[in-house]
């Protein structure tokens, strides 16, 4: 079987049905509609869309992004146009038949909450994923996603707030990443994705100051895929639901190690940003790879890592 | 923020070409006096651009092999794209690791582009004087603009380049090749008046005729390039050379401060802005 | 003042009194002689030998390493000659004036504190690191270092075994590394080190198998060094030991970040296997920056990092 | 284990230049037939080298600005060096990212080099004939061996070389030029005899005289060429080829399995290591 047309690329990540595994990340596609020069949104499984918060929010003052080896660490923070945007601006404006998933993030849980309300039963919102990368205020700026207890309160107040499909996107600033994805489990989430950017640091050492006006960043790119491979394939071995796998995929070789470690899906982030067809070309090659390989369904490769401990 | 409204008259947002992304061939890459290189592509697809806009280039893949350092794509000017073939030029200024190994390029390698990228430069009031002031790696961003206005004629256009020293300045002979008033400034006085580009422009502003300032450089020059046309109420408009991830409105990494707070994001909004705009204060 | 040679290099890493701040790291300098052809050994601050065990230990079948982004991924396991042969064989060959730290790594407690018994009272052992990223097999293979109790233990039985100038190295798969410093300096601790390298994992699609044997290692080199300085960074801000910083240094550059990041010395790894000189011109363009933006005294530098809160 | 002892009469310990860690100057990187490149370094500090040493060499860097990516240098047997001026030939075939990179390298350009490394090949007994045998890249890290033996004389020297086709043979003219008796085999049968170069071993094993086999290849051929040997007892080295990270035995990263247990380093006990030591089971 030598015919990629001929593959089944189908996959359901949590409930949402995706024409192919590959996704764009939150926070790197924009509201999509950017990349209509550039490429066939239809070409993706979907995107995922900037995460939300529910009042609109500007960002950081500059710099915000930085450059390290095979990496990029930016401190956008919250900078977003608002849920209600979104609804009413961003969504129309994406051609129809591209999955879109939307994100969430805020710095309390009924914030979070409100946030999924106002997405419930918009037309267009395949589901909603649930960024836990945010620092949560009272508890002195610790993300979410960091303490199993405040990732299950996270969860569950997500969880009573929409009937979507529910997607929890997970820090990967801890310690036991498998224990994460377990409490979403536990809490009713359909998926989980991982990983979020790395907590990171770059100096200047002319200015002695760091390279960010907001110190700390988030460390995205290729320097973080075998990072990122180790958690995807650490959370998809402790749970059952579906895990979407997330960190510095550049090409279709990279998207096959994650579904090869147990990841249903893939997002690729930073990569569009350096080239804006990539991820096109991702799907595509995934499903030239399968046909290489004689592999009919790639569902059939989600999981097939072999010489590993049972 | 993201959506700030882009400033008004600052920048052409109509009509302008549907970007392409494509492996460009490298055709050339030559010495351009001091650190400076004349880059030569053919960009398939190369839909045209209007002065102002500019590419992304990723110098990181660049020879052999892929690799993913350095990761960034580098925001460059579209410089001239002579004939309808497809062939662009760029002028960079070797600053860093990206520009330094964009410097080893070889005819036939090929290299990551995607452009044209932003918004253009709006033309002058039909009874308004232009006054191009561009400073180092700036001079490329304005050598469009003054093609266009010196042929388009008008009540005329001054160009006024500065650089450290003579053999920095840019693309100096194609200026000096088109009808318009050229004058140089050198730190090192090897060229032209000795000084900063901006003792130029207060000369240039001493006419009364209605003017409209054009400027790209450094953040510092453009800052009292807008000082003074402010002083003088001259609108200006400047060409930012903020950091850039992606070139096109997704990364949010380009954010320029407004006055007023928010943000513009300079490879969308811009990066042709209004500089009266723009918080000077809170650049970084 | 523009002289490199009249800056003061002097550092004192917890009782362990450095020419300079320059120090090779751990598994990736050998016993030291390996670089003699390459490297004056007295230009560095000193070095820190491969890690030992109590008996001499084979390491993991091949394949053990991996070319990842700007990344190098390893699974050497213990392989090490053993105490007995370190203090008999390997350190009477290195030679004089040249500061030597031990490394200590176990599974468990009381053989981590029989190994530094033995090297107390060696000549040329100025002082022992103890390698916390050691799997923990009571514990299902959980690191010493990512338990705040485990490593509190852990510790206290070397603080015991001890009198030699203790530093706690660290392992960085954690979610707080600012807990792990003062568990550290809880226990009497004379300094803590970081960061070890990353649990990360590489994947062959062709095989279908990860490409290490061990299939998870070890990721090390420049693509860690924005998360190695934000970890160094907290660490210091947390503890009032000595903190030595490791990850992803190449040049001069990126030591003296680590030291405005508060990093009382720094530890060079996988540079040395790409150039085994590096360490000393590391050493030398410290002080030749130091120099130019007029330090008298390295010690100055530490901590120095401007525009961060308080 | 890292201090295995290192196998008795494989390897040839006394004597060795100390290494040098320098940056080596391309003199030339030409097309060698198929993927296979010649790369002419000059190598300051030169101390010589004995045959079956190698050196490493950093792709990573080559060009206008250092890189990171890819980090690891890539070991390559020493050829040739002609000439005491510290003139040294690496001959490589392009498999990956590193050699693709390092194909580029350009006159002038600058390559971090480190060696020579590891042991030499040991002489055989006066008594014995010598037949190498090499496929793929393994010919490379054969042609000094062969070198020295030819003009030293003695009983003789047999070089079988393989590879997928004629164009493939790298190195095939130096060996004509050396008085040796050559013969080649290719898969596809476009040069020598059709098949595989252990074939050629068998029938050259058929003469009754006493032998040393010298063989570097491919892991599978290298096994092959072992257990051959064997059969007939000759005693018989190989070099290995295992990925590497340092070279100088510090990573700990290019362990080969021996039998019996343990582990040789091949950069520090090797490349030459007694095939009857090699544990070939467990070789990755
Ligand atoms: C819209 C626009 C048009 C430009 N046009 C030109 C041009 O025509 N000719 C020219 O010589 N230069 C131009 N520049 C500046 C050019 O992009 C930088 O000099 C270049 O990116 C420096 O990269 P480097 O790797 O050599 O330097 P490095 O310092 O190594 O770059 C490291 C990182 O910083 C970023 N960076 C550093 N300085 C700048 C800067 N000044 N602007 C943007 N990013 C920067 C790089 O993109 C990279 O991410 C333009 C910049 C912008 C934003
Ligand atoms: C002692 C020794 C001598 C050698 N001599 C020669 C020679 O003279 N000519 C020649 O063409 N080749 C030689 N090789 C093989 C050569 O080192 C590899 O082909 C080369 O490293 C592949 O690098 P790459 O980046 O092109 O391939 P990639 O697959 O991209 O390399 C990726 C990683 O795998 C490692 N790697 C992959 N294959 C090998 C291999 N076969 N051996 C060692 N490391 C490998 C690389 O070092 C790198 O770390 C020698 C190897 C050894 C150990
Ligand atoms: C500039 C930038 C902005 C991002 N913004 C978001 C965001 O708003 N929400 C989110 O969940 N993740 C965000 N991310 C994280 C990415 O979605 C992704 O998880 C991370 O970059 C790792 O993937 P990558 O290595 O492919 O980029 C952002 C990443 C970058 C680089
Ligand atoms: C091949 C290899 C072996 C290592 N062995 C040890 C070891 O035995 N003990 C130890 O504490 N750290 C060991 N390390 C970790 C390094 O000491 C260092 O903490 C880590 O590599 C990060 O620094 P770097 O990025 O500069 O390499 C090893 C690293 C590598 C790459
Ligand atoms: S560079 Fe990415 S938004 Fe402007
Ligand atoms: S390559 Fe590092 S020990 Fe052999």
């Amino acid at each position: 079987m030598s015919d990629a047309a001929a593959v089944d690329t189908r996959v359901d990540l949590g409930g949402i049905a995706l024409r192919n595994p590959v996704l764009a990340a939150s926070g790197t596609f924009g509201y999509g509609s950017e990349f209509e020069p550039f490429l066939d949104l239809r070409r993706l499984g979907g995107f995922v869309a900037k995460s939300l918060t529910l009042e609109p929010r500007a960002g950081n003052p500059p710099p915000r992004i930085a450059e390290t080896p095979s990496g990029l660490l930016n401190a956008i923070s919250l900078e977003n146009v608002g849920v209600e945007a979104f609804i009413h601006q961003k969504l129309p404006a994406i051609p129809d038949g591209v999955t879109v998933i939307a994100s969430v993030f805020e710095t309390e849980i009924d914030r979070y909450a409100e946030v999924c309300k106002r997405l419930t039963g918009v037309a267009r919102v395949a589901g909603i994923e649930i960024n836990a990368s945010c620092p949560h205020v009272k508890s002195g700026g610790i993300e979410f996603g960091q303490d199993p207890k405040l990732l299950a309160q996270l969860v569950r107040g997500a969880r009573r707030a929409t009937g979507l499909p529910l997607v929890i996107k997970l820090s990967p600033n801890v310690t036991d990443i498998a224990a994460m994805a377990r409490v979403c489990e536990g809490e009713g989430a359909n998926a989980v994705s991982l990983v979020n950017a790395l907590q990171a640091l770059e100096v200047d050492i002319e200015t002695r100051r760091p390279v960010l006006s907001n110190v700390l960043g988030g460390l995205s790119g290729p320097a973080i895929r075998p990072l990122a491979l180790r958690m995807v394939w650490q959370a998809a071995r402790a749970v059952s639901i579906p895990v979407c796998g997330i960190g510095g995929i550049e090409g279709p070789a990279d998207a096959v190690k994650f579904l090869l470690c147990g990841a249903t899906a893939v997002q690729v982030g930073t990569s569009n940003y350096l080239d804006p067809g990539v991820a096109g070309q991702i799907a595509d090659g995934i499903a030239a790879y399968a046909a290489r390989h004689g592999v009919a369904r790639l569902t059939d490769l989600v999981g097939a890592l072999e010489g590993v401990p049972g | 923020m993201a959506d700030a409204l882009q400033p008004a008259g600052a920048a052409a947002t109509r009509g302008l070409p549907t970007p392409v992304r494509t492996e460009a061939e490298v055709l050339a890459c030559q010495p351009e006096g001091g650190a400076n290189r004349r880059l030569v592509l053919r960009v398939p697809g190369w839909p045209g651009f209007a002065p102002g806009q500019f590419a992304m280039l990723s110098p990181g893949a660049l020879g052999g092999a892929p690799r993913s350092d350095p990761l960034l794509p580098r925001p460059m000017a579209v410089y001239r794209a002579p004939g309808g073939d497809g062939e662009v030029e760029i002028l960079f200024k070797v600053t860093g690791r990206g520009t330094r190994l964009l410097a080893d390029a070889l005819p036939g390698q090929r290299v990551r582009f995607v452009g044209p990228l932003g918004l253009a430069f709006a033309d002058p009031e039909p009874e308004e004087r232009a006054i191009l002031v561009a400073g180092g790696t700036g001079i490329a961003s304005l050598y469009a603009l003054a093609r266009r206005l010196a042929r388009a004629g008008g009540p005329g256009v001054e160009v006024l380049l500065g650089a450290r020293s003579g053999a920095d300045l840019m693309g100096r002979d194609d200026f000096a090749a088109l009808d318009v008033r050229l004058h140089t400034a050198t730190e090192d006085g090897s060229e032209g008046s000795r000084g900063l580009v901006t003792a130029l422009l207060e000369a240039a502003l001493q006419e009364g005729a209605p003017a409209r300032v054009y400027a790209c450089g450094p953040t510092a020059m453009m800052r009292r390039v807008a000082e003074l046309a402010a002083a003088r109420d001259r609108p200006c408009v400047v060409s930012l050379e903020n950091a850039m991830a992606c070139g096109f409105g997704v990364c949010l990494g380009c954010a320029a401060p407004l006055r007023g707070g928010g943000f513009a994001l300079v490879c969308r909004d811009g990066p042709v802005l209004d500089a009266a705009a723009v918080d000077w204060e809170r650049m970084p």
